[in-house]
């Protein structure tokens, strides 16, 4: 059997079969026994196993060390927020989205939010805009923390897993500050956010500020200038641009790809149109190109995080609204730049108090069906470490 | 008789160490990297948190004892001894000080390397007899790296040997007394420099820690070998993996740092132990610092490190000092004249 | 220990060598690092981190289930993690504990109504110490396993009441 | 402006379709034995990222959605398709594979099929379970949720 025949080999429940050439970005499908007739080793990887960000199943198929094949199986964490949020009032679906994506419920809050103002067509003030831009963007910051300090976990370096640590705590002060919880906000609201900055606010954000730079340089230096850690990122896990566009990858998987797309300056929301920031993207779309986008996208959120406190304006944090909170039949879509990518939300309304539908669009499930494809090929840490780069949040994969 | 007693005596006294400084190198682990990742380390169980792995051991010896069903019941069952034996007798060559040694042997170092080069067989037996598929993964890793690196930490330990012109521990730690040039120490870690640099390398893949914890590799195999041990084994093996790094970097000190000898002074006898100890433990510092900050390596990079740099270099030491140290006299006599 | 067949379960030598047990026990709790949702990332993350560091109590993560004591319910199980939940208890050897970690692992949570959640752990395996909160603050976390050390200390005093009973 | 408009596209191939510009942006309503086609063309005319594929419950069928996008002209375009209950849709996932998980999800959570998907599993939910996210599968009650004390 030609290797080009054998490619077309796959495992489904129904038994093997064929399904003949294989469409755009796809290298290869999970087989079973290769032609030399070598059994493989079926490795279950997850759920409780400490790198894999969750509850997320892999089985790979095993020559040795090496990844034949990869499937991913979901839903360990499906717990039906889709589903509850027919019974929920507009305001309280955020209550539910928090839990989602549970390292940056901002964007989550906000996407909603954006979603129902658009079909409602509610105005939000200016100020409102701002402080949902100044607090994605602390999230933002804090998600790619943890993600930095996970991810050079999976690389086999603790330190910068505590390092990152400081920066977070700081951050969630001044978020717990700001809106009263460290990880489940609920603070905006169709028609703007719950409450205004507190006073003092602005120089605490500013002292983390005066760190924050000088520690992610360090951190960049633990990770990032380490021989080994190159040698780990260095030509693994590729997932070039054809691939990526295949898979509906979004966010820093896709710029790593070499696609320059950010939804912040491509389709802008909130205060981005009035900010200037850059967007890094990387080439070959291997985990050393992820790890530098991020990186780099860690700069640019203190750049804005800046701007953001120098221009805030004065002004109302909320438009008037009544709690029932009718929107008019109808669908909208609308779509933030999460930490992980496009996260959007499709809104079905029938006029009445609750969503009919709510569906959402979760920038992760679809950077993590590329697995099967980027996984194969490499050694086993390299697998770890793949998975680890898409940056992977379980709660709004399974959702 | 009095020399039954007395080896008994000394028996007992090297188990006694070896319990103790178990237990001290795991509080002394978790202490380390507590302050090298900002946080404290446990400082709750008596003062300082010096009694914490006193209760962690009475605790895992107390556990139940747990075997899985499909596991090979002899093999699992033997296997953290095999582990923990040689590591236990790799401490009889150690030279404490002057007249203080478990036993003195002619080639007191090759026994140490060939007690140390079995623990990869009792990794590799808990591993196959756990019949978990991470286990066999971690203890095939085991095997592979540990048998390479056995040949550049060997090769490495060579240049010493040759200059003290002995295998046995005592005279090579007695070669290193004196200065250089009136006031460098005549540690073989100047002359050696590349021969200490193999050595460390590879003593830190020998011992298995970071960036060479491949057969426990934590976000990778979660335990790796291990992973069916708990308890009483679990600690066995735990209390191996500490005794190891006790006694690479003892060997290290021996060889390398003038074993027990201070610098410049002439040590009393009754110093010479805590000296030994204290560069051990700075030894034993460094490498709990690199397994606290560094990244993995991977499998393959590894294996390639060790057979296309580690072993070429070692060799290439190892023949060029020995062309050095035989034609030193000739060349230094040309001089003169 | 075999003590208590020897001397009896009464007798002091057990109790007393039990007691010592105990608080080597209740200072040395290692935890199994099974993150399942949001509480993850407080419970586990941010508590093993510089802040909180659990450490200092010798509350000390590790991944394989047989080296652990303590398994922290980090987040909501629903019908397709129940087994697995289950699995991973089974593995752990005696004596364990289970600290149920905020409102899903609790009682379903804000997810309770969803047919595939299941109602609280306790449904399938026992739990010794319930943390409320949404996810508790890392703080509630150090509570909890006070409480759990003090709960295993408190055997003791179960002991000699249990002796003095039959008295 | 688009440079080939969705609607040229597939009249070009002679598929009939509704268009209309609703709050939700350019949608095209058609009948799903011809979404197949009708994707096969938008994806050769630069339509080239599947954003999302999700399927509602109407309460009379099932109604599909697939959000496209054009990268080059930053324009997006929802088709929609009606299915019955239990019915079933082709799978896309050929001209999109990223809609090789969506598909899954859709066909376990509404009770459908996608015919020709390679891995034809259920996704989220084990074995045995309803179709959740259709209407007349109800959530627990106020009394179904509460713990016996």
């Amino acid at each position: 059997m030609t290797d080009e025949e054998h490619m077309g080999w796959q495992i489904t429940s129904e038994g093997t079969q064929r399904p003949g050439p294989l469409p755009r970005g796809l290298r290869r499908i999970p087989r079973g026994v290769d032609e030399l007739a070598t059994e493989h080793l079926v490795l279950n990887m997850g759920p409780q196993h400490p790198s894999t960000h969750g509850v997320l199943h892999v089985l790979v198929e095993l020559d040795g060390e090496e990844v034949i094949a990869a499937e991913a199986s979901l839903g360990y964490l499906h717990r039906g927020i889709e589903k509850l949020a027919e019974s929920r009032r507009y305001h309280q679906v955020p209550t539910l989205l928090d839990r989602a994506d549970y390292l940056s419920g901002l964007h989550t809050e906000t996407a909603w939010a954006l979603t129902v103002e658009k079909l409602a067509g509610i105005e939000v003030p200016r100020k409102a805009s701002w402080l949902r831009s100044l607090l994605m963007e602390l999230n933002r910051y804090a998600s790619h923390l943890v993600w930095i300090g996970t991810f050079g976990l999976d690389a086999g370096a603790m330190a910068p897993f505590l390092y990152i640590m400081r920066d977070r705590e700081m951050i969630l002060d001044v978020l717990e500050a700001i809106t009263g919880s460290r990880m489940m906000f609920n603070y905006v609201r169709p028609g703007g956010v719950v409450a205004d900055i507190p006073a003092g606010i602005d120089a605490k954000i500013r002292e983390w500020l005066s760190h924050a730079s000088g520690w992610l340089d360090e951190n960049d230096a633990l990770l990032g200038g380490n021989e080994i850690f190159r040698l780990r990122m260095n030509g693994t896990g590729v997932i070039d641009r054809t691939t990526a566009l295949a898979f509906g990858m979004t966010g820093g998987c896709l710029r790593a790809s070499g696609v320059d797309y950010d939804l912040r300056r491509d389709v802008p929301y909130c205060a981005y149109p009035e900010l200037e920031f850059e967007v890094p993207t990387g080439q070959r779309g291997d985990n050393w190109d992820r790890y530098v986008v991020r990186v780099g996208e860690m700069r640019q959120c203190l750049r804005l995080i800046r701007q953001l406190l120098d221009g805030m304006p004065e002004g109302e944090f909320s438009s008037k609204r009544s709690r029932a909170l009718k929107v008019p039949a109808g669908e909208s879509y609308a779509a933030v730049e999460s930490p992980r990518g496009e996260l959007g939300i499709h809104l079905v309304s029938d006029g009445g108090l609750t969503p009919y539908r709510m569906r959402l669009r979760s920038p992760a499930y679809f950077n993590l069906a590329v697995v099967d494809e980027a996984l194969a090929g490499g050694l086993i840490a390299d697998a770890i470490v793949t998975l680890g780069s898409l940056d992977i949040v379980l709660g709004e994969i399974d959702r | 008789m009095s020399t039954a007693l007395g080896v008994l005596a000394r028996f007992g006294a090297m188990i006694g160490l070896l319990l103790v400084n178990g237990v001290v190198l795991i509080y002394m682990l978790r202490k380390v990297l507590g302050r090298l990742h900002l946080r404290i380390g446990p400082n709750r169980v008596g003062p300082w948190g010096i009694l914490q792995t006193i209760n962690d051991v009475i605790k895992l010896l107390t556990k139940e004892d747990l075997r899985p069903d499909s596991a090979d019941a002899w093999l699992f069952n033997i296997a953290p001894f095999l582990i923990f034996v040689p590591s236990f007798m790799a401490y009889i060559p150690l030279v404490f000080g002057p007249t203080l040694a478990v036993t003195s042997l002619d080639t007191g170092l090759l026994l140490a390397f060939a007690l140390t080069s079995l623990v990869p067989l009792g990794v590799l037996m808990a591993g196959w007899s756990s019949n978990s598929k991470w286990s066999l993964l971690g203890g095939m890793r085991a095997a592979g790296l540990q048998i390479a690196y056995e040949v550049p930490l060997l090769l490495s330990a060579l240049g010493p040997v040759m200059m003290a012109g002995s295998l046995d521990p005592v005279k090579i730690v007695a070669a290193q007394s004196g200065v250089w040039l009136g006031f460098i120490p005549r540690w073989f870690v100047l002359p050696q420099l590349i021969a200490f640099v193999v050595y460390a390398i590879s003593s830190q893949a020998e011992t298995q820690q970071t960036p060479f914890d491949m057969s426990e590799a934590e976000s990778e195999l979660i335990t790796g070998f291990a992973n069916e041990y708990g308890g009483m084994r679990f600690s066995f093996m735990y209390l191996a993996e500490f005794s190891n790094m006790f006694v690479v970097s003892a060997i290290g000190t021996m060889l390398f740092f003038g074993g027990w000898q201070l610098p410049w002074l002439a040590t009393p006898a009754w110093l010479a132990p805590l000296v030994f100890m204290a560069k051990t433990y700075t030894g034993i510092f460094v490498m709990m610092w690199a397994r606290g900050s560094l990244p993995r390596f991977r499998v393959d990079q590894m294996l390639s490190f060790c057979w296309k740099v580690l072993i070429p270099v070692s060799l290439a030491w190892v023949v060029l000092w020995a062309c050095i140290q035989r034609l030193w006299p000739v060349v230094s006599v040309a001089v003169s004249r | 220990m075999a003590l208590d067949r020897i001397a009896g379960e009464h007798s002091v030598v057990f109790i007393r060598s039990e007691q010592l047990f105990d608080l080597a026990r209740a200072n040395s709790l290692f935890y199994l690092s099974f993150g399942i949702a949001c509480c993850a990332i407080e419970g586990l993350m941010s508590a093993g981190g510089p802040r909180f560091d659990y450490d200092r109590f010798g509350i000390f993560h590790r991944g394989s289930p047989r080296q652990t004591d303590v398994m922290i319910v980090a987040g909501t199980v629903n019908k397709k993690m129940a087994p697995v939940l289950r699995r991973l208890y089974d593995q752990m050897p005696e004596p364990k504990w289970v600290i149920a970690m905020g409102a899903c692992a609790s009682t379903g949570g804000p997810f309770r109504e969803y047919p595939n959640v299941v109602l609280g752990v306790d449904t399938i395996v026992p739990v010794d110490i319930w943390v409320p909160g949404c996810p508790p603050r890392p703080e509630s976390m150090q509570y909890a396993f006070t409480q759990l050390q003090d709960k295993i200390r408190a055997k003791t005093q179960e002991r000699l009441d249990a002796r003095d009973a039959t008295r | 402006m688009p440079a080939t408009r969705p609607a040229d596209v597939l009249h070009a191939c002679g598929i009939p379709f509704e268009a209309s510009t609703e709050v939700l942006g350019e949608v095209v309503r058609l009948d799903v034995s011809l979404i197949a086609d009708a994707l096969a063309a938008l994806e050769e005319s630069g339509f080239d990222f599947l954003v999302d594929l999700f399927a509602t419950d109407t309460g009379e069928r099932l109604e599909v959605t697939w959000h496209l996008r054009a990268f080059a002209q930053r324009s997006d375009l929802y088709l929609k398709a009606l299915v019955d209950y239990d019915g079933s849709a082709p799978s896309v996932w050929e001209t999109y594979p990223a809609a090789l998980y969506p598909e899954r999800e859709a066909a376990e959570l509404l009770g459908m099929t996608f015919t020709g998907h390679p891995n034809p599993k259920r996704l989220l939910t084990t074995d045995g379970t309803e179709p959740l996210l259709r209407k007349s599968v109800l959530i627990r009650t106020a009394e179904e949720v509460r713990r016996p004390s």
